[in-house]
């Protein structure tokens, strides 16, 4: 597999290139393309940072307020914890570096659990609290949901940091709306690469997600994807459950009855980890010879199952996710070292994988304002914020990204890892082990395709 | 479907069934003897779960003793729950219309959600591990804990008709439900009856929450989806009625099983459609007698 | 012990029923209470009981040269003071059987003297004693209902309305048993609707009640040859 | 003499016991029947079976009204009530959130089947208003019209009860213990009430009563029942001395 | 005998619903558009409410499933702008025919019972809506609902008037049908239905027509709702909004006619309040209804009509 991700990392390292000309990035960081040693690239800064005391006559005194919204309560509150925390962390690091053209940021917030206000509250943020960029939303449905208020009725920027439906960024060019993180597809398109090449033997795949788009476009981008790799394989009746369902038992033994050699699974959060540990009680990992999961790469999905229910044999236990924290590796790439150690410092955890996307948001806004500062000497007006956030390169803990103009969709690289007890790595939680890089170039679909239908 | 399977999932409804049984008998008896419809009882099964969490995963562990530990606690700790809820909070609105009852206890419940974020913070707590190993079943695999969650409900089963078969406060209580009045008259202390009937019903929820959270997590939230579930099945059974819990318990848990086997569409709708038609049918359910509203 | 009501007034659904009822029960008295359906007859004996709590008024109970304000007592208190009621109507427990009915009134498992004593004043009840309250006949249940009220071994007993609707023969029963239990030092308070005949033989005294008065306090057959009693209570 | 109300051999039993048991008698235009006999006699069961509550195992009652003799047996009460048999209860059957005037106003609406309209029922009817305040005159109630019925004393409640039953200008009368729970003074206003609904309005009645004091005064004529059956019948002069009913009442000897 | 009668309550709930909707209208002047829509939110809870108390401060029947007609209005208006591509006129028109044929059907079956029973029915029925909005995805989106619902008139403070209109419209029906026979009717059947029975009125009948008219005045707020937000999910028929809705009307009070109406709007803005102080503000909620139920037990509205009865009647 090295020998593939050598080449890939070409590849991206190509698209990053693209994106250097002309480049600000607002943090000046060495980035090293590569585990163990390889080629070195230095995102290099064309113009002087403007951190420091620099207020103009255009620049506005008051602080640059950022409202963000995340689950801050209910069975997926702690993503939105562990995001406003390493939002906090950017925000300290850069008010401390003088803030943005001298504008300190601050943060106000809404929790996106009151489940049936997600755009009142937005609205309030904005309306009411003076918010001039938003960042976060973890639900798909809420991104979705978002679009006519953003796009219409509030018209200021959204840096979509977590929902991850490809309908967000790729069924129609938003205006105002960005993704940083990755989203669903490339990871689901990589997981279809990583049977068809690791398990030829493999026929009988099945499926449980939960019961909305999301895990609805997961499998389906999954399964296209593998029956064009791979023709042979028979997918089995994909089984759906209602988010938050506690009791797998019976899903799980009907699954067995099935006798799947895969087991491709878009759980997440909480309801992940019930699934995980109740499959390992119910034997399941013993009869199959992987199970594929997008969002299991996330630290707190990996605390709640624990090293004690890692079968030591049996089935691969493949998770991804948008960041992970231990790569790209420490020795190699200090931010991503300087951001777990400041995360560790101020949570007492290690960063999942909503922290380092939230946190790399503020870094991509403020980038983007001092590109256009630079280029029209000027506090940017919210079109010219949009245009200057298009094809910008941000370093975040995860290594650079480069949001595509076309739609406004972050890119790198998609990893996929093994699951390992951390014990013996000295983590209190299980750790993805080998991980699988696959590069954005490769497995990114073009700008505004999607194998997901998009009404 | 092979044998093995069936077996298997069996056992799942069972353990399903037992986790019912135990949240719906208290639920029921409360009702069944005060007449109170309690909101919060499945806060009080979500209280039952945290606190199993907390002596098994934060001060003891995971061993067999640290979940024996929190099935006790929480039985103890909800009993205490129970008989503060009904002392203080639910005495002094006997009196009053019976809609204020159900709201205090719609108040508890959601001031409950928040209490155990403050204390648990919001996220699943989830157990590690489960104690006592596994049984295989042909390539099946089943945990040695379900059994003991179906062969520990059948035994508070067991002590609860026994409790109401043959103790005197047991039989106190039945007297109460029928006639609190006369009850007092004949120098039955019923307002310490009351209190071990509530205390009684919340220990169970407690129990019922300790013994599930091992297998499904502990998460804020968890007492509304439990709350209204406990009432189709107590309305299918029967409210007031241990054995009709028992049996709605065992209707909802196979309803459930059978719609996730053969039609998952359903499966969430389906356990209303059996509470409707038992409501149109036969309203005071398959083992109610008729409910007397009291006030 | 007595029980001296002084005075009260209560209501029941916003009604007066009791409009100033004053009288003394003593434990070593029969006393038959006399009014129409719906004179306050049972509201008082509930009153007593703690069951309703007057609006004005007070009760005592004298006990032991101690004077007890019961007014604002709990029922089971006022109970263990050593007050047995026979409620109208009886109220059996209906799923309980006859010895479980005397059990959940005494406390526990009746102590075998006890039941004893009950089965030698009503012998009829110790062939029943596994049978449930609901399968019982009428008088049954009022042997029953007596019974259930005496394994307290209360010094006064209330009894409503304990003659009415049986057969005359169980009427002549359940006299007799009364008579016993008076025979046992046990003060009898005994409603009755109006038919004098049957309750002269259990009554040393009367008191005659109309719409929540006292309108007659003497002797049993005084009560049929005050007027203003005979036109209130009867009309005849 | 118009005998406006007549019942054949009426039979109601449940289980063993035998609640009515073969009873019959005739109520004339204008007259004032009284029932009595102690708990249990079977009184509020007739009464049930005349007013529609309770169907008989057996036996007929007619109506004599308008002219027309009609076999009235098994109605349920709404129908009586239109045909013209109203009922006053024992325990007071009346709206107690509703004001005085709105009680009596929902009886005279529900008489006449007015309730399709989108005039205020308070005030816009303006027919059934002037009938309503009649009634409360008639009544005595006319002071206390604006009070929720759950404010009025007991008494003033029965009068309300009996003013529902008024508002469906009954041609007979059906009362249930209208004097129970009242005070001694508040009993003489239902008498002297009894006595202006026969004379004034010329109501034939049926009353229900445990207070024989009551039924003397008012009733032309008594049934005394027992057991299920009639035991004596007659003018209230004559019942007063009627062996039997003492026997019965005071368990003298016969 | 011909005394004047005294000023009618209903005239003076009247005014009062007159003289809150002018307040509401010129508020979007003074206040942000936020605010302006927290208002709208507001306004067409207090509707709910209104709806829900027909049913039970007027014929008395508790029914804890009322959230199936907000959420039914909802979503078939959605599906209607989205999925069918109809008009706005069109798709309330359709909306207001489903959930006329739901009432019916729904009341139908409940009302085979009262009390406790039929409040169990109603929570069953709005339960098995929940399941099948949630179950039946090619409509309604599943788990996540629907979204990018078109609002009509464009902006917030258009369709604040808009919605004003629509509750001044339904307040002044429902105040018509209420202060009518009808309405009396309603309140005989809730203090005594025996007797109503009795009296000439087909209780029955009055109970499902009180169903119908209450679903309907829900349903109309929950219409009205879903393109204000720009979505609907799931939730919007879940059962602890049926008891939410209680809540609003039991806050204001339930024996006064604008007492759900005002609920409503009081309950949008604690819980505004309550959410802004803390994270943990539905503990906030909680307390605050528990001292309701010990100390305002007829709620803000009808604690106010309360005094003011009693003032009348000690000057008279």
């Amino acid at each position: 597999m090295s020998e593939k991700n050598n080449i890939s990392r070409r590849e991206f390292v190509k698209i990053v290139g693209a994106g250097i000309a002309g480049l600000v990035v607002g943090i000046g960081a060495g980035y090293v393309a590569g585990r163990g040693g390889g080629k070195t690239v230095t995102v290099t800064k064309t113009v002087s940072p403007t951190s420091g005391k620099q207020t103009g006559p255009s620049i506005p005194s008051k602080p640059l307020k950022i409202g963000y919204m995340y689950f801050m309560s209910g069975p997926f509150g702690t993503y939105g914890k562990m995001a406003s925390a390493a939002l906090e962390i950017a925000r300290d690091e850069i008010n401390s570096m003088g803030g943005v053209l001298g504008r300190k940021i601050e943060l106000i917030s809404k929790d996106e659990a009151d489940r049936q206000h997600v755009i009142d509250n937005i609205v309030k943020m904005v309306k009411d609290e003076g918010a001039e960029i938003l960042v976060g939303i973890d639900s798909s449905g809420d991104s979705l949901k978002l679009i006519k208020t953003i796009e219409q009725e509030l018209q200021v920027p959204l840096i979509v940091t977590h929902a991850a439906t490809p309908k967000l960024t790729e069924c129609g060019k938003r205006k105002f709306i960005f993704r940083i993180s990755m989203y669903e597809e490339p990871i689901d398109l990589a997981a279809a690469k990583l049977v068809a090449e690791n398990y030829p033997n493999a026929k009988r795949i099945a499926n449980i997600g939960p019961d909305y788009a999301y895990g609805w476009d997961s499998w389906a981008v999954f399964s296209k994807k593998l029956k064009e790799l791979k023709p042979d394989v028979e997918l089995l009746e994909p089984i759906y459950v209602k988010l938050g369902t506690t009791d797998y038992t019976s899903y799980i033994d009907k699954m067995i009855s099935m006798k799947p050699d895969i087991v491709f699974s878009s759980l997440w959060g909480g309801d992940a980890a019930t699934f995980f540990k109740q499959a390992v009680a119910k034997g399941l990992f013993k009869i199959i010879k992987a199970y594929i999961n997008p969002m299991l790469g996330a630290t707190d999905t990996l605390k709640a199952i624990g090293d004690s229910n890692v079968p030591s044999s049996g089935a691969d236990i493949w998770g991804s996710g948008r960041y992970w924290f231990l790569y790209p590796p420490h020795d190699v790439y200090t931010l991503n070292k300087r951001f777990v150690e400041k995360y560790r410092a101020k949570t007492g955890e290690y960063p999942p994988y909503v922290a380092g996307t939230s946190y790399t948001a503020l870094y991509a806004i403020k980038a983007a304002i001092e590109k256009a500062y630079a280029e029209l000497g000027k506090w940017p007006d919210v079109d010219e914020f949009v245009k200057a956030m298009e094809g910008i390169v941000v370093a975040g803990p995860m290594g650079p990204i480069y949001v595509r103009p076309e739609d406004h969709q972050g890119m790198y690289y998609v990893y996929w890892g093994k699951l390992v007890k951390g014990g013996p790595r000295g983590f209190p939680f299980p750790i993805l082990g080998d991980l699988a890089i696959y590069d954005a170039g490769e497995i990114f679909p073009p700008p505004l395709k999607t194998l997901v239908k998009c009404s | 479907m092979s044998i093995d399977y069936a077996l298997v999932q069996a056992i799942n409804t069972l353990f399903y069934a037992s986790i019912l049984f135990l949240i719906a008998s208290g639920l029921s008896l409360i009702y069944g003897i005060m007449r109170i419809l309690n909101l919060a009882h499945g806060s009080f099964y979500m209280l039952g779960a945290y606190i199993s969490y907390t002596a098994a995963m934060l001060w003891i562990g995971p061993t067999p003793a640290g979940f024996v530990a929190g099935f006790v606690l929480s039985l103890a700790f909800l009993a205490a729950v129970g008989a503060l809820t009904e002392r203080i909070l639910i005495r002094p609105l006997y009196s009053k219309p019976s809609e204020l009852q159900l709201l205090l206890t719609f108040a508890l419940m959601i001031a409950l959600d928040d209490v155990v974020k403050m204390i648990w913070g919001p996220e699943y707590k989830s157990f590690t591990k489960l104690p006592w190993g596994y049984m295989s079943i042909g390539h099946y695999s089943v945990p040695i804990y379900m059994l003991v969650v179906i062969a520990s409900s059948t035994i508070i089963g067991l002590l609860l008709w026994w409790f109401f078969a043959k103790t005197t406060i047991g039989k106190q209580m039945r007297a109460a439900a029928y006639n609190p009045e006369i009850a007092a008259a004949l120098g039955m202390n019923t307002d310490l009856l009351f209190v071990s009937a509530f205390a009684l019903g919340s220990a169970l929820s407690g129990f019922a929450g300790a013994m599930a959270s091992p297998i499904l997590t502990a998460y804020p939230g968890m007492g509304t989806d439990a709350i209204v579930l406990s009432f189709a099945v107590i309305v299918i059974g029967g409210m007031g009625s241990i054995l009709g819990s028992v049996v709605g318990a065992l209707i909802a848990a196979i309803a459930r099983t059978v719609m996730v086997i053969v039609y998952p569409l359903l499966e969430v709708a389906l356990i209303y459609i059996v509470m409707i038609i038992v409501l149109l049918v036969k309203p005071t359910g398959l083992f109610g007698k008729e409910i007397v509203e009291r006030r | 012990m007595k029980i001296l009501v002084k005075s009260i007034w209560t209501k029941l659904g916003g009604i007066d029923v009791l409009r100033g009822v004053t009288l003394e029960i003593s434990s070593t008295s029969s006393i038959a209470l006399i009014g129409r359906n719906g004179a306050g007859k049972t509201t008082l004996l509930r009153t007593i009981l703690g069951i309703l709590k007057p609006y004005r008024g007070s009760i005592v109970v004298e006990k032991g040269g101690e004077q007890i304000q019961t007014t604002r007592m709990k029922p089971y208190k006022i109970a263990r003071l050593g007050i047995g009621y026979v409620p109208q109507g009886r109220m059996i427990f209906p799923d309980l059987t006859v010895e479980e009915n005397l059990e959940v009134a005494y406390g526990s498992p009746v102590p075998s003297d006890v039941l004893e004593w009950i089965y030698t004043i009503i012998p009829d009840l110790k062939k029943l004693r596994k049978r449930l309250g609901m399968y019982l006949s009428g008088g049954e249940q009022q042997m029953l209902a007596i019974a259930r009220a005496l394994v307290r071994r209360p010094k006064i007993l209330l009894l409503d309305e304990p003659l009415e609707g049986l057969a005359p023969r169980i009427v002549k029963t359940i006299t007799k048993t009364l008579r016993d239990i008076r025979e046992e030092g046990v003060g009898l308070f005994i409603t009755e609707p109006g038919n004098i005949k049957r309750i002269k033989p259990l009554a040393e005294k009367a008191y005659g009640i109309d719409r929540g008065e006292i309108v007659y306090s003497g002797n049993v057959d005084g009560i049929l040859q005050d007027p203003v009693a005979r036109r209130r209570i009867w009309g005849l | 003499m118009n005998r406006v109300l007549e019942a054949y051999e009426l039979r109601k039993y449940f289980g063993s016991v035998r609640a009515v048991d073969g009873v019959s008698f005739t109520l004339n235009e204008g007259e004032v029947l009284g029932i009595v006999g102690p708990n249990g006699a079977g009184k509020t069961t007739l009464l049930n079976i005349i007013s529609g509550v309770i169907r008989p195992d057996s036996g007929k009652i007619y109506a004599n009204i308008d002219g027309k003799k009609i076999d009235i047996t098994g109605w349920p009460p709404p129908r009586l009530a239109r045909l013209g048999i109203a009922r006053a209860f024992q325990v007071p059957n009346v709206f107690t959130g509703l004001s005085v005037i709105d009680n009596v106003r929902a009886a005279i609406i529900g008489r006449r089947r007015q309730y399709y309209t989108l005039k205020s029922y308070d005030g816009g009817l303006e027919t059934v208003d002037e009938e309503a305040w009649s009634i409360l005159g008639f009544i005595g109630l006319t002071d206390k019209y604006a009070l929720p019925a759950q404010e009025l004393s007991h008494g003033e409640r029965k009068l309300l009860d009996i003013a529902l039953a008024l508002a469906l200008k009954p041609t007979i009368l059906l009362l249930d213990e209208p004097t129970a729970g009242l005070s001694a003074t508040e009993k003489d206003l239902i008498v002297d009430l009894v006595k202006r609904m026969k004379k004034e309005a010329g109501k034939s009645i049926i009353i229900v009563e445990h207070d024989l004091d009551v039924v003397f005064q008012v009733s032309d004529e008594v049934i005394v029942m027992y057991e299920g059956r009639i035991l004596a019948k007659g003018h209230p002069d004559i019942i007063k001395t009627d062996p039997k009913v003492r026997s019965l009442y005071l368990g003298e000897e016969k | 005998m011909q005394r004047r009668i005294r000023v009618s309550t209903w005239i003076i709930d009247l005014y009062s619903v007159i003289g809150v909707i002018a307040l509401l209208s010129v508020l979007p002047l003074f206040i942000s558009s936020y605010y302006t829509r927290l208002v709208a939110v507001g306004i067409l809870y207090g509707i709910a409410a209104t709806g829900f108390n027909i049913l039970f401060g007027y014929t008395g029947l508790l029914s804890f499933g009322h959230a199936m007609f907000w959420g039914l209005g909802g979503y078939i208006i959605a599906i209607g702008l989205i999925k069918l591509g109809l008009s706005f006129p069109l798709s309330v028109l359709l909306s207001l025919t489903i959930l006329v044929l739901v009432a019916l059907g729904a009341g139908y079956i409940s009302l085979r019972h009262t009390e406790i029973y039929f409040a169990m029915l109603t929570l069953a029925l709005s339960q098995l809506a929940y399941a099948i909005m949630l179950k039946w995805r090619s409509l309604t989106g599943g788990d996540e609902g629907l979204y990018g619902i078109p609002r009509p008139l464009g902006t917030i403070t258009h369709y604040y008037y808009l919605i004003l209109l629509v509750s001044l419209i339904t307040l002044i029906v429902v105040w018509l049908v209420l202060r009518s026979p009808i309405g009396l009717a309603f309140q005989t059947i809730r203090d005594n239905p025996g007797r109503a029975e009795t009296i000439g009125y087909n209780v029955r009948r009055l109970r499902l027509l009180s169903f119908l008219i209450s679903g309907i005045v829900t349903g109309i707020a929950g219409i009205m709702y879903v393109p204000l937000e720009g979505a609907i999910t799931p939730e919007a028929l879940y059962w602890t909004f049926s008891a939410e809705i209680v809540f609003m009307a039991l806050l204001g009070g339930t024996r006064a006619f604008l007492g759900p109406f005002i609920g409503g709007i009081v309950y949008v803005f604690i819980r505004d309040y309550a959410m802004d102080i803390t994270e943990y503000w539905l503990f906030v909620m909680g307390v605050i209804l528990a001292i309701l139920v010990y100390i305002l037990p007829d709620g803000v509205v009808g604690t106010i009509y309360a005094r003011i009865a009693r003032l009348q009647r000690l000057k008279r």
